[in-house]
């Protein structure tokens, strides 16, 4: 039994100065662990993210990080991430270091520490300045053709935050839709928060353990948190809440209009309860809005093999 | 006036560049409504492949970011980033990719990194993505954006993707680089392509109603010219009717 | 449109002197296609195959291969295999070469071919006589900590051969159950034949994308045969022939029996419907036998978004 | 005579082994006949993962390979090979693991590939399949082998799998070995430990009715013995019901 509350998740496994990677490739956000680790007044995190995305432009501005280990700094379709820029460009409101990569060589870093490698290779950082801002990215040379090829370190978060449609109160957790990074940021990480939209019964998973992407074994603690990906999306739960994309756009170009968001919807709530309560009373059709129809997967047979010596 | 705008120009040229091109790698906006332009006029086999892992997508709406629900229900298949990255990409399965910049320079290398001295820059900008590896993996790449002198540079500020380099012979291939590079540079004004032997960008062909002076007013270096410069021909009725009844019929992209 | 039959299949992807890889851990072994490669006479295979089974077993018994590249010779659950031990120990039909790796290190070399990656590294071949064996094997030294990490070089074999349960007439292969280094296998290779135990429609594929374990993009061949694994299993579909597996031990301990098993199960029919009747008239009972109970998946929601700008 | 097989006594003392354990590598036959012990008596906490990518199998028969489909329906995850190797054994997931050998020397160490010359072989046996980097990466190595003269010999004439190699002190982490190695040997005779100074294995525990000589007359090297050399206390009836009546009813691996 690992299901507990986000609160407590939050505080024990996320401390100040802790590497911390919140994965989730455009969708499964986890803005309520997000939200609740800003609540918690964190500081000095290495976030690390393929895309920072407004999850990380929201924590930066808060004042959680000290540096931004990532590939792609954008507001996928709408823009620029405004606070991340405000803090690499004009250290506001503090300096944030960043150790840049490709998409690539964040998935290499991440398998790399998933699987305890000292390196991962990728044939990648030829005739570009990306090699040259980051001296993390080196070169070794293949024993069977002398052809150099590019390296990145492994990536061991000491958490890492995991957004998925399911899990048992085990941690055994099944994922569909985009998958990401998740598995390997999951693996790489010393701590897993599996934050889901609805625990199941274990019969459930057992039922399809080919959808199982994150095992028990590596799990710490599970948070139910429905909605909790919002504005981002879980493939088959809820839509992405695009207004709010474009709304962010227009907010995050200014310190004063951020903080006050900040102090309205995360530090004005107790908890995502709270977040949600407040969203409904703005909006009291938004899960309407958001609403997918229904497309369900045809079920597979496993079979059932009880014979014995068939 | 024109009865098309610059985006549907854009769109359509990017369509007919994929004549007979089987797997495309493909970003949201311009090049989406490209990819599904051509897969109903030159090239019906295209099949799509987006930056998320998603092939073979049947979107009910158009997507507002590679990453929108609407590509994953009803697709092919769905794989993880390192499947995508390792197997497809790298693994050489990908034909055609579309890239933009920020800025340019006359080898098609690009800048999507930033503006100004990297540790305190002018301006921040995205990054690399999937960029840096889809230009050395991607057998050919078209890029497209907007010809804008700013934007045409003599000197990239970073260089994020490479593209011809610095023009030497059988640069790219000597690094190691599997695809063939840039090919083409889809623009709001004219259409580029890049010599074989000195992978310079020369104006290749030009839009309606646009003057050679008027191109090479927004390209910070000299530019280079087809002896055999086109005239782009203009969107038909029937490519025009495909992006507007169903393509973007909302006018997201387009307009 | 890419179905078309074994025959075919196997005429136009399968020639002398490739290399070839039958792949699937235990489960979803490709019986008849190795078949069929048998009685089409193919000659100085290279077999590419993690655990060579009763099907190379028989291959090189009927004097396939020149080559065998592998990573553990046995008749999981039963004993040797005999033929292959026939031919590595006495030269029986022909001299086999070996190049044999770990498991891991037969998993590294697919990963390698199937990324185009100069090599792949892995934590083994430390302190032991593998590596001494195979001057494949190497070692490179990490930029980060000078560790010591054995590589193994990349695998594409000329033709793959991957049996699953389901795709559609394009190509979009589904799987589930033991999962093994059958996509790894797939993307390395030049060419690609699925055979399955049914042909769906797409839309059945489209229902769960994230089953497809094979896209159509690297399929050139798709062979509809049903039971085409026995004696192997398809999770949902079959059971395990345990009693062949065990009979086998029995046959292929003499070369001549072997032979004489050949000329009647292989050599002896026409196709693998041919061998399917043969069995049937031996065991009428024998799919019943076979057959597991049903353990459905519970279907997932992937939803249908078709709303513009949620 | 006793009331139990030599092969029900292994697995005994195999899952007594286990006490505490939580994730447990497991092959067929006696090994999974004796983690499903431990899981009922000492260690209920205990995750068998298969070498085929089961994790949190129950199987409904006992599993005749460890790809046996009744190991994937109803299993908590299946996964790809990859994963498996590089996750969940290299990635320091695995706390014991279980192996076997036709030949082990005095540290341990294992040959599961060939007898006589590896070109010319006399016989050729498996190889390694996992037990190379299972040796290597699990936290703790428990072999499970028949005691036999041709089996525990002085010299091994080829090394699959690593021990404690020629136990010089720190030699497994100075090659970078992140397992602790071989920590018993349970036989159908007795039970091996290793020293942990010198890495060389020593009679630990005898069972019932055999003696040391017997013992001995088995093993090529002169054997170290335990100052507080113990008699392996006896399968208990609850052990010996949960094999009899539930585990292995059929008596496929324990008669």
């Amino acid at each position: 039994m690992k299901i507990t509350a986000m609160r407590n998740a939050v505080t024990r496994y996320v401390h100040d100065g802790d590497t911390v990677a919140i994965e989730g490739f455009t969708a499964f956000i986890g803005f309520a662990a997000a939200h609740e680790i800003i609540r918690q007044g964190r500081q000095n995190l290495t976030l690390c993210r393929m895309t920072p995305d407004l999850i990380y432009d929201q924590m930066i501005a808060a004042g959680c990080a000290r540096k931004l280990i990532f590939s792609y700094l954008g507001n996928p379709g709408v823009g620029s991430l405004h606070c991340i820029r405000r803090a690499i460009e004009k250290n506001i409101p503090r300096p944030l270091e960043i150790e840049e990569y490709s998409h690539f060589g964040m998935v290499g870093r991440y398998t790399a520490g998933a699987a305890r490698l000292p390196f991962f290779p990728l044939k990648s950082y030829l005739g570009v300045d990306i090699n040259r801002a980051n001296p993390r990215i080196q070169f070794v040379t293949s024993p069977y053709s002398d052809e150099n090829i590019a390296v990145v370190p492994p990536l061991n978060p000491d958490v890492a935050v995991i957004h998925a449609q399911r899990a048992d109160a085990n941690g055994n957790t099944q994922l569909w839709g985009l998958l990401g990074v998740q598995k390997e940021a999951a693996f790489a990480a010393e701590h897993v928060i599996v934050v889901v939209e609805e625990i199941v019964d274990e019969a459930v998973i057992r039922s399809d353990p080919n959808r199982t992407v994150i095992p028990h074994v590596v799990v710490d603690a599970v948070v139910h948190q429905p909605f909790g990906a919002h504005p981002s999306y879980v493939q088959g739960y809820y839509d992405r809440d695009n207004k709010f994309y474009q709304e962010w756009d227009k907010i995050s170009r200014d310190a004063g209009q951020t903080q006050a968001w900040l102090d309205e919807w995360v530090f004005g709530v107790d908890d995502w309860t709270g977040y949600l309560q407040k969203l409904e009373t703005r909006e009291p059709e938004i899960r309407t809005r958001l609403a997918p129809g229904q497309a369900l997967s045809r079920p597979v047979n496993y079979g059932l093999y009880g014979r014995e010596g068939a | 006036m024109a009865d098309y705008t610059p985006s549907e120009m854009m769109i359509v040229c990017s369509a007919r560049a994929l004549a007979g091109e089987r797997v495309v790698f493909v970003g949201v906006g311009l090049p989406n409504i490209a990819c599904n332009l051509a897969r109903r006029t030159v090239a019906p086999d295209l099949e799509l492949v987006y930056e998320s892992g998603v092939f073979g997508a049947r979107p009910a709406r158009l997507p507002l970011s590679i990453g929108d629900p609407t590509l994953v229900s009803g697709a092919t298949s769905v794989c993880p980033m390192s499947d995508l990255f390792m197997n497809y990409l790298q693994g050489g399965r990908i034909e055609v990719a579309f890239l933009g910049a920020a800025q340019i320079d006359r080898f098609g290398n690009l800048n999507t990194t930033v503006i100004g001295d990297y540790r305190r820059p002018k301006v921040r900008l995205p990054g690399s993505g999937g960029a840096c590896e889809i230009a050395i993996h991607a057998q050919k790449v078209f890029i497209i954006t907007r010809l804008k002198k700013r934007a045409f540079v003599e000197r990239l500020e970073f260089i994020t993707s490479a593209g011809h380099l610095t023009g030497r012979p059988n640069q790219r291939k000597s690094l190691g680089m599997p695809g063939s590079g840039p090919q083409r540079v889809v623009t709001d004004k004219a259409v580029f392509r890049f010599d074989a032997d000195s992978g310079e960008m020369f104006l290749s062909s030009i839009h309606p109603g646009v003057t050679v002076a008027q191109v090479q007013a927004e390209v910070s270096w000299p530019l280079k010219i087809a002896a055999d410069l086109q005239t782009t021909p203009p969107p038909s009725p029937e490519e025009l009717r495909l992006i507007r009844a169903e393509l973007d019929p909302t006018g997201m992209y387009t307009t």
